[in-house]
């Protein structure tokens, strides 16, 4: 008898039948706990086994998740949500307010690497089990686009497994295992090897697909992930290498998927600096604008879309791409343009060009390194001397932060999938108190990018608030502050029959995922 | 034996600390861990509060003597990157990469020893020609070059042979196993021809020239006198004098194997503890590249060990102690 | 006291001129009898001259970032690239070098990354073996404990430990021209070891001999010993094994730049070149990872071909 | 007549070279009767080694008979193919070498040496075998043979060792010894042990012997008959009293005054100008020509013809008549 | 006047194993006693000849007369200075130059990498020193050619290699030439050439030879003293006539007795019995006495002294009570 009731409802739930889905992707999250890595591959994977009040659907809007409805309080003093009724952990406890309020203590607690979401937050109130109220400390009209990665976990469940805290460098229960409301749970966890994910038969949605198990590989080497779904061990593999989306899509059983990705890909220069770092000689060339402005026109980016990237990508002359909130229309950046580089070049004084560093990563972006030696050249074939140079990430973001750079290659995907968020990174005079600018490793600094930021941050209003981040966008191209080159494409691979719906983000939501044949 | 033991094994202890000191001393041009532990949101403050819960604010020398005093009592840390206890991690990695070893040591001893012989006694021979001639092909490509070659050719393009990873593993206790599955004894294929094809070569090569060299010896000469067979002179009395150089050579070679399982690990995503280094270097991970070398050391210092006792016990003219003829 | 033919003096003859004499000579002899070794000595050569003589051979200067243009990239062999219509004999990578002139200057890197390092191997393992072998007592034991700790830890390990501590300690404006001369150091000081044990090993057996006595008897310096007499007296298997550790070393040079901390990606050695080609193997250019494969394969072959016949033929006991 | 145990008729090596063919052993012949020793002298490169080493199919490629017969009890050898040469060998012809240091088989004991040839080459038991072994240690003079079975070659000392070596080349009974310098490596008094061993084995056992050395003093204690050969011919073949009593040919009086015992007395050594020549520069017509006082045109244009009868002979244009000073 | 004063001179050797090996598993020390107690003077212009075995001790003492080796004990003095302890250079370098020596590989004792003038001329040219025509001069006396010098030394066979050994040995002028066996790697005709050249250079140069062989009758035909050594102890030293007819110590007469001999045809041996002990445990007493047909109770206890006797000195408590079997 309860066999044929689960039986049931396993058919009302996975609507083709049951499929395994077997998928890779480059980097392993590290860590299962929602609280301790604040990176795409971690909330891409739990994305899918912890639910947080709000989500983001399939065109990327907010809609409804763990909570049901929220509102304004008062002026903009904060949001009221009200949860959804019926939603049970994996483990089986009802999910209540209580777990809301003891999952903001964890996310904001000091050793979360998620507490900055929280920094507008002044207290969060739980008037009965399913409404939650979030106070800001000044109106926050973006609050609910920003907490769309914040999951909701078991408080009873943190308490019994000594794991109310996260705990980033010695670990603790929640790094290897997991209890979310979401549609998957894990059942397996080897660190690094393979994760497993089995289908919740108690989730409270309806939206999925037919995927009742999934297995995650993670595989560093993209070309070994290609070579494995060519020869059919692997269903999906996330990215395809840009050069062998061709191949992929021509072979049989399998294509490719393409889409353009949250992450802006920009050239960064040296502001503050009063020599260069790799320079000879005083002076800073790049404090001139029209230096910067001449490195943009001496960047041919559509011959890079078009070789090195193999047209997957798209040009961009803002911090944003078009499927982020706040990206503004309309806007030219600098077209490619040596003889106007050679020109500009000279108005400064530097008609024969100068040295300087440019570095890049090479084990970071989509051929990063490619496409810095390609930048590499078109910088030479304008007069200026680079002195080019790679390394891994791990040594890349220390000399950055220690300044040792002038020109770099900076890659920036906005975790709230708002233009505000790279004007508070990049774009704020960098200040560590009021936390602002901490990845601006140039310095760059305008006095009214620092005033409008907190009229954005605050301004409720759509049109008004589109209308000062048109006015910041406008400043950039006009300072030539960043040089935005294009936006990361999105190349997945599948084996045919499998359906899937793909995400400026890069999260990987097995529950719209369908395996057919 | 027993005080050769003993000052092998003082010998290695030196080693051991030296490799360590090294090695730590290293890790700070690798890269700052921070960097790869926190997200892009991250604060001035999360930083500060990391770096000192880390110990990476201590002086260099402190922080290799608390990592000596732990590794002692086998506690290797945690891991930045898994926040796991790091014996743990490479408890569970290791079976995978010795796995690999053995059965890459295995295909490279005796196919080079056979090898090596058949080339020696056909010296002249048209098919030992070739073999030698062939043979220096597995030497003078990369590694990778021809685990990515095997995977194009076995893997896409024949689809014989899978291209990534263990296969099925059978837990046997804290041990897995993939020589019990048919994907896991099809999954070793690629990446121990890959690992075995240069000692293989080298042992082959070696054996080859101890051969022939034994072969022209006096008591080669008079077993062959005494009408001894074929079979007899070739391998009673040429080959077993040929393993005593090749003892000590392959103890090397197959320490190699470990040390070179970096890069097969990575061309073929096999999850051992190479894999695992490389990935530590990526996200300096520094408890895990530590214990790696640490582990490699005791690896090399054990073979080292393994190999002086392998040589007594073949050779007894050093098996003499305080008799004298 | 052997009976063997004697092979002593030769018959006294008018002075053969010093170019027929070596072509007489057994080494000249046994080479000229090995079709393989005349085979590999002829691709050697020509690899390394193409090499020395890219400048004047290559129909672009790939390490010229302004010459370059992008839209090149790409091109099969042969084939008029579909944007700009220039033809390339192997074709183009992706940022659009010729690959026969990248090959040629990449070769030059190769070559000279490994000359130099196997160079530095050599003196440091020759003398270190030198003193351990000659001086022995402490000497001996700290030299050859080093070496020791040395071949614990894998070669590509110590290429990046000094990589991570040039990258450290040498200023930005020097780091380009040193990149090179890093690689050499690393591939160098991973490779020493062989040099020191087989140069202490002969050395322990010459040191014994007569003639090294003659000269302790009249009073010579250890140094002039063990640089005048013993060390022409080692050289051979020193030759041999500088032989094949020029192709290793070239080998271990496209390693490290496939692990990323070989030649900068604007000098691309032929390591680097197969890196790069790497990524393409799937996509059909195939033409960016076989040739220069092939070249690292003909280039490493034929050095270790011509090694492996020079040890036979230095080997007087295998005659 | 009995047929001798070993004959060789017109025997001839040559190695080709790239300089052209060296003939090390060119044309020798003489038979060795069972219970007979027959010296072979003569310097370096003469050919003596050679020529034993041929005996026993032992030559190194590319050296080869390329002429001449080998007979062992009046059945060819020379023709066998190494299958059958290996079953003549050690069984028929016992070889003993130079060194018995380096003869012996380090990692293996002394007993496996021996009964691993008594059961590759007569058909008894293990347990026969291994009695066997015992009985030729004992033979050769090894005390306490049982109890030695289990050691190592390096357990024994250098004089000790030749013994096992000869042991082992006596196992399985063989009617032909072939010892090369055996006492070459060994100190004057082992040496004399030695020699007294192999003369006592080779009549108690009637076997033939060719006792290949350099000392000509070793020969004349030990054999019977002696053939002295030079530059790969035989100069001088004949009974032990004899050739050393009134050499025929010069070289073999040269060899002999050469020696400092028989200069006692004088204030010089009576010495042969020159070298032996190389085997790939021999000089034409007798290769000791260049060397002999006593050389005349004949000499330089062809080989010396052979004097005296099948017992003892000489190959000399002008050989030394009895009583005559040759010098 | 004595050239060389060797005095009491001895050598041991340490061929102990490691020190843990000993602690654990409770081994001596074990010492190699190469050279005990000997003493042995060499007049000027005379040749002085140390016959003996394997393990005699011949070579060692042959190195420490050299300076190749430092003495545990005692001492040598050449022209009355002790090398071991004599600290003014100039006398240093002038007794050097003093000595030469001539070793008995003639293949390994030239450096193969060398041309023939260099290696001869090395003595004098290491110190700085004029070798104008000094090559050719040389070669010329030892019976080779000027022309000779700008060869290497394998085009030469090994008598003429070692020739070009007594050349370089003359180089330097020396007074005192020391011979390691020469010529035991010669055969027998070349050998006789050897000797011939070195008793005319003898002559010539009025030089003094110590003359190191296992050869009783090379020895026999050089010196005109032997001293015969047994286990690094000086048994016997007499002039080689009376020594070879009538040994006084019975290890002589057992060696002279076991040398091959060509009038001896048909001489039925009985040959010597055992062999050499192990010299890091010599036997007691007379270490020649396990093998001493005539030894003693007193043998085995008291190492004789070498005392005068007949012509020449003999270690032995029963001198001159043995007869050779043979006639010599």
């Amino acid at each position: 008898m309860r066999t044929v009731l689960t039986a049931a409802i396993l058919a009302a739930a996975l609507p083709a039948g049951a499929a395994e889905l077997r998928f890779a992707s480059t980097t392993d999250p590290n860590t299962l706990d929602p609280n301790a890595g604040n990176s795409a591959p971690v909330f891409s994977l739990l994305g899918n086994v912890y639910e947080g009040l709000v989500r983001r659907g399939r065109d990327m809007a907010i809609e409804p998740a763990l909570a049901t409805s929220w509102e304004p309080i008062g002026d903009g003093e904060g949001w009221r949500f009200t949860l959804r009724e019926g939603v049970t952990f994996h483990g089986g406890e009802a999910f209540t307010s209580e777990d809301v309020v003891f999952s903001y203590e964890r996310a904001s607690s000091e050793e979360s690497d998620t507490s900055s979401w929280f920094a507008p937050v002044s207290r969060v109130e739980a008037p009965d089990d399913f409404t939650v109220e979030i106070y800001t400390t000044a109106p926050n009209p973006i609050f609910v686009d920003s907490i769309a990665n914040w999951m909701m976990m078991d408080s009873g469940w943190a308490a019994a497994n000594d794991a109310e805290r996260p705990n980033i460098e010695q670990g603790n229960f929640a790094t290897l295992n997991a209890n979310g409301t979401g549609p998957y749970r894990v059942t397996e966890r080897q660190p690094g090897l393979r994760t497993v994910l089995e289908a919740y038969d108690g989730w409270w949605g309806d939206d999925r697909g037919n995927v009742e198990t999934a297995v995650f590989t993670p595989v560093q080497n993209s070309a070994t992930a290609v070579a494995a779904l060519l020869s059919g061990e692997l269903d999906l593999i996330e990215p395809v290498p840009v050069q062998d989306a061709g191949r992929v899509d021509q072979a049989d059983g399998v294509s490719v998927i393409r889409g353009i990705e949250a992450r802006v890909i920009m050239l960064g220069f040296p502001h503050d600096r009063d020599t260069l770092y790799g320079g000879e000689g005083d002076g800073n060339p790049f404090q001139d604008a029209r230096v910067r402005q001449a490195v943009a026109h001496a960047v041919n980016v559509p011959a890079i879309l078009q070789t090195v990237m193999r047209g997957s990508a798209e040009p961009v002359a803002q911090l944003v791409s078009p499927a982020m909130r706040g990206y503004t229309e309309g806007l030219t950046g600098y077209d490619y343009n040596p003889d106007r580089a050679r020109e500009l070049l000279a108005e400064a004084g530097y008609a024969d060009g100068f040295p300087f560093s440019f570095r890049c990563p090479n084990d970071r972006y989509l051929n990063d390194e490619a496409v810095c030696t390609a930048i590499n050249s078109m910088l030479a074939q304008v007069g200026l001397d680079p002195r080019f140079e790679t390394m891994p990430v791990a040594n890349y973001w220390p000399t950055l932060r220690a300044d040792e750079h002038d020109v770099y290659l900076l890659g920036w995907s906005p975790g709230t999938f708002d233009a505000e968020h790279p004007i508070r990174f990049l774009l704020s005079t960098p200040n560590e108190e009021k936390r602002l600018g901490s990845w601006n490793f140039g310095g760059y600094s305008n006095a009214r990018i620092d005033e409008l930021l907190p009229a954005i941050q605050s301004e409720i209003d759509d049109t008004a608030r589109q209308a000062m981040l048109d006015e910041v966008a406008n400043i950039l191209v006009d300072d030539a502050a960043y040089v935005p080159l294009y936006v990361q494409p999105l190349v997945w691979g599948v084996k045919d029959g499998v359906d899937l719906v793909q995400r400026p983000d890069n999260f990987l939501q097995l529950r719209w995922i369908s395996v057919n044949g | 034996m027993l005080a050769y033991i003993i000052r092998r094994a003082f010998q290695s202890v030196i080693v051991l600390l030296a490799v360590g000191l090294v090695a730590f001393s290293m890790f700070r041009f690798v890269g700052d861990p921070i960097e790869q532990l926190l997200g892009q949101e991250r604060t001035v403050q999360d930083v500060e509060r990391l770096r000192e819960a880390l110990g990476l604010n201590d002086p260099f020398i402190v922080q290799y003597a608390s990592f000596l005093g732990r590794a002692l009592q086998g506690d290797f840390g945690i891991s930045y990157r898994q926040s796991r206890p790091v014996a743990d991690i490479i408890l569970e990695r290791a079976p995978a990469t010795l796995e690999l070893a053995f059965v890459s040591g295995f295909l490279a001893l005796t196919l080079g020893i056979a090898l090596g012989v058949f080339t020696a006694l056909r010296r002249d021979g048209w098919a030992a020609n070739i073999i030698m001639s062939a043979s220096l092909i597995g030497v003078s490509l990369p590694t990778f070059l021809i685990g990515i070659l095997l995977i194009y050719v076995f893997g896409v393009q024949l689809q014989w042979l899978p291209t990534f990873g263990r296969g099925e593993v059978v837990d046997l206790g804290w041990w897995t196993t993939g020589f019990l599955t048919a994907s896991g004894l099809k999954s070793l294929i690629l990446p121990s021809i890959t690992l075995g094809l240069f000692q293989m070569t080298l042992i082959m090569r070696l054996v080859r020239s101890e051969m022939l060299e034994v072969l022209r010896q006096d008591y080669v000469r008079f077993a062959r006198a005494r009408g001894l067979s074929a079979r007899a002179v070739n391998f009673r009395h040429a080959l077993k004098n040929t393993m005593i150089p090749v003892i000590t050579v392959t103890g090397l070679q197959l320490g190699a194997i470990i040390a070179f399982a970096i890069i097969t690990e990575t061309v073929f995503q096999w999850p051992g503890v190479g894999l695992l280094f490389i990935n530590a270097v990526q996200f300096v991970d520094i408890p895990v590249m530590a214990a790696y070398l640490m582990l490699i050391s005791v690896m090399f210092v054990l073979i080292n060990l393994i190999v002086d006792v392998l040589y007594v016990w073949v050779d007894p003219r050093l098996r003499i102690d305080g008799r004298h003829a | 006291m052997s009976d063997l033919p004697d092979t002593g003096p030769a018959p006294e003859t008018a002075p053969p001129s010093r170019w027929k004499t070596a072509w007489d000579s057994d080494i000249a002899y046994s080479f000229r009898q090995s079709p393989v070794a005349v085979i590999a000595a002829i691709v050697t050569l020509i690899l390394i001259l193409s090499a020395v003589f890219a400048p004047w051979i290559a129909t672009t200067n790939p390490f010229d970032p302004a010459s370059l243009n992008l839209m090149n990239g790409f091109s099969p062999p042969g084939v008029p690239n579909q944007f700009t219509g220039e033809t390339f004999l192997l074709g183009t990578d992706d940022q659009g070098r010729d690959v026969f002139s990248t090959i040629l200057y990449g070769m030059r890197i190769s070559l000279f990354v490994g000359f130099m390092a196997v160079l530095f191997a050599m003196v440091l393992g020759v003398g270190l073996g030198l003193l351990a072998g000659y001086v022995g007592g402490w000497t001996e034991t700290i030299i050859m404990r080093v070496a020791d700790i040395q071949l614990t830890l894998p070669s590509i390990l110590v290429a990046l430990l000094i990589f991570g501590i040039a990258r450290g300690v040498i200023p930005i404006e020097y780091r380009d021209q040193v990149a090179i001369w890093v690689l050499i150091l690393a591939i160098g000081l991973s490779d020493w070891v062989q040099f020191a044990r087989v140069v202490r090993g002969a050395t322990l057996v010459e040191k014994n001999k007569e003639y090294v006595q003659a000269a302790r008897l009249i009073g010579r310096s250890s140094w002039a010993i063990m640089f005048k007499h013993i060390l022409p007296n080692v050289l051979s298997p020193v030759l041999v094994i500088a032989t094949i550790s020029l192709a290793l070393a070239i080998i271990a040079e496209a390693t490290l730049s496939f692990l990323g901390v070989g030649a900068p990606p604007t000098q691309p050695s032929l390591g680097t070149l197969i890196r790069i080609g790497q990524d393409f193997l799937f996509s059909g250019e195939w033409w960016i990872l076989f040739f220069p494969a092939v070249t690292l394969l003909a280039l490493a072959l034929s050095v270790n071909l011509l090694g492996d016949w020079l040890r036979d033929a230095l080997n007087p006991r295998l005659r | 007549m009995t047929t001798p145990v070993l004959s060789l008729r017109d025997l001839t090596v040559d190695i080709p070279t790239r300089r052209g063919t060296l003939r090390p052993v060119d044309g020798v012949s003489w038979d060795i009767a069972a219970g007979e020793i027959l010296g072979v002298v003569g310097e370096s490169g003469a050919g003596k080694s050679m020529t034993g080493n041929a005996v026993i199919g032992l030559l190194d490629p590319p050296a080869h008979i390329s002429a001449g017969e080998v007979l062992l009890e009046g059945e060819r050898i020379d023709n066998l193919t190494l299958p059958q040469m290996r079953r003549i060998r050690g069984k028929r012809i016992g070889m003993v070498f130079q060194d018995p240091l380096t003869s012996l088989n380090p990692l293996l004991t002394v007993g496996e040496q021996l009964t691993e040839t008594i059961l590759r080459h007569l058909d008894v038991s293990e347990a026969e075998a291994l009695a066997r072994a015992v009985r030729g240690l004992d033979e050769v003079g090894i005390p306490a043979a049982k109890d030695r079975m289990g050691a190592y070659p390096h357990e024994f000392s250098g004089g000790m060792r030749q013994r096992v070596v000869i042991a082992l080349a006596l196992c399985a009974e063989p009617t032909l010894l072939i010892a090369d310098e055996p006492t070459t490596a060994l100190d004057v008094s082992v040496q004399a042990q030695i020699t007294a061993l192999l003369k006592r084995l080779c009549r108690e056992r009637g076997m033939a012997a060719m006792l290949v050395t350099h000392d000509m003093g070793v020969i004349a204690e030990t054999a019977d008959r002696v053939a002295v050969m030079y530059a790969g011919r035989l100069a001088e073949i004949g009974p032990v009293a004899q050739i050393i009593a009134a050499p025929r040919h010069p070289y073999t009086d040269g060899l002999m005054a050469s020696t400092p015992a028989a200069s006692a007395g004088q204030a010089r050594l009576r010495q042969i100008p020159g070298a032996m020549p190389r085997l790939g520069n021999l000089p034409d017509g007798c290769a000791f020509h260049p060397r002999c006082p006593r050389a005349q045109d004949p000499c330089r244009r062809d080989p010396g013809p052979k004097v005296g009868d099948s017992d003892a002979r000489a190959a000399c244009w002008f050989p030394i008549a009895e009583g005559e000073d040759a010098a | 006047m004595n050239l060389v004063r060797v005095s009491r001179l001895s050598r041991v050797f340490d061929v102990s194993k490691p020190w843990l090996n000993r602690v654990i598993e409770r081994l001596p020390k074990r010492l190699l006693t190469a050279v005990s107690d000997v003493s042995f003077d060499i007049p000027e212009r005379t040749t002085y000849a140390l016959v003996g075995e394997s393990g005699s001790g011949k070579s060692t003492i042959g190195k420490m007369v050299v300076g190749l080796l430092r003495p545990s004990d005692g001492n040598v003095e050449i022209e009355g200075v002790d090398l071991a302890t004599e600290s003014d250079e100039t006398t240093i370098e002038r007794i050097r130059s003093d000595i030469q020596m001539i070793f008995q590989d003639p293949f390994a004792s030239l450096n193969p990498r060398w041309r023939v003038g260099d290696i001869i001329t090395e003595p004098v040219a290491a110190r700085g020193g004029d070798t104008e025509g000094l090559a050719a001069r040389l070669l010329e006396q030892v019976g080779l050619s000027a022309e000779d010098a700008s060869k290497y030394p394998h085009q030469f066979s090994g008598g003429q290699r070692q020739r070009i050994c007594v050349a370089r040995a003359l180089a330097s002028e020396p007074k005192l030439i020391v011979c390691d066996e020469p010529t035991s790697a010669l055969d027998v005709s070349v050998q006789a050439q050897v000797l011939n050249l070195m008793s005319d250079l003898k002559d010539e140069h009025g030089l003094t030879y110590l003359f190191i062989s296992h050869d009783l009758t090379v020895v026999r035909h050089m010196a005109d003293t032997i001293g015969v050594l047994y286990l690094g102890r000086l048994l016997e030293e007499a002039p080689p006539d009376a020594l070879f007819t009538e040994p006084a110590h019975p290890y002589s007469a057992m060696l002279i007795d076991a040398a091959p001999r060509l009038d001896a045809f048909g001489r039925e041996v009985v040959p010597p019995e055992g062999e050499i002990p192990d010299p890091i445990d010599p036997p007691t007493g007379c270490a020649f006495h396990p093998r001493c047909p005539i030894a003693t109770d007193i043998c085995k206890q008291e190492r004789p002294p070498l005392e005068a006797f007949g012509a020449g000195r003999v270690a032995c408590h029963h001198a001159g009570q043995v007869r050779l079997k043979g006639a010599a």
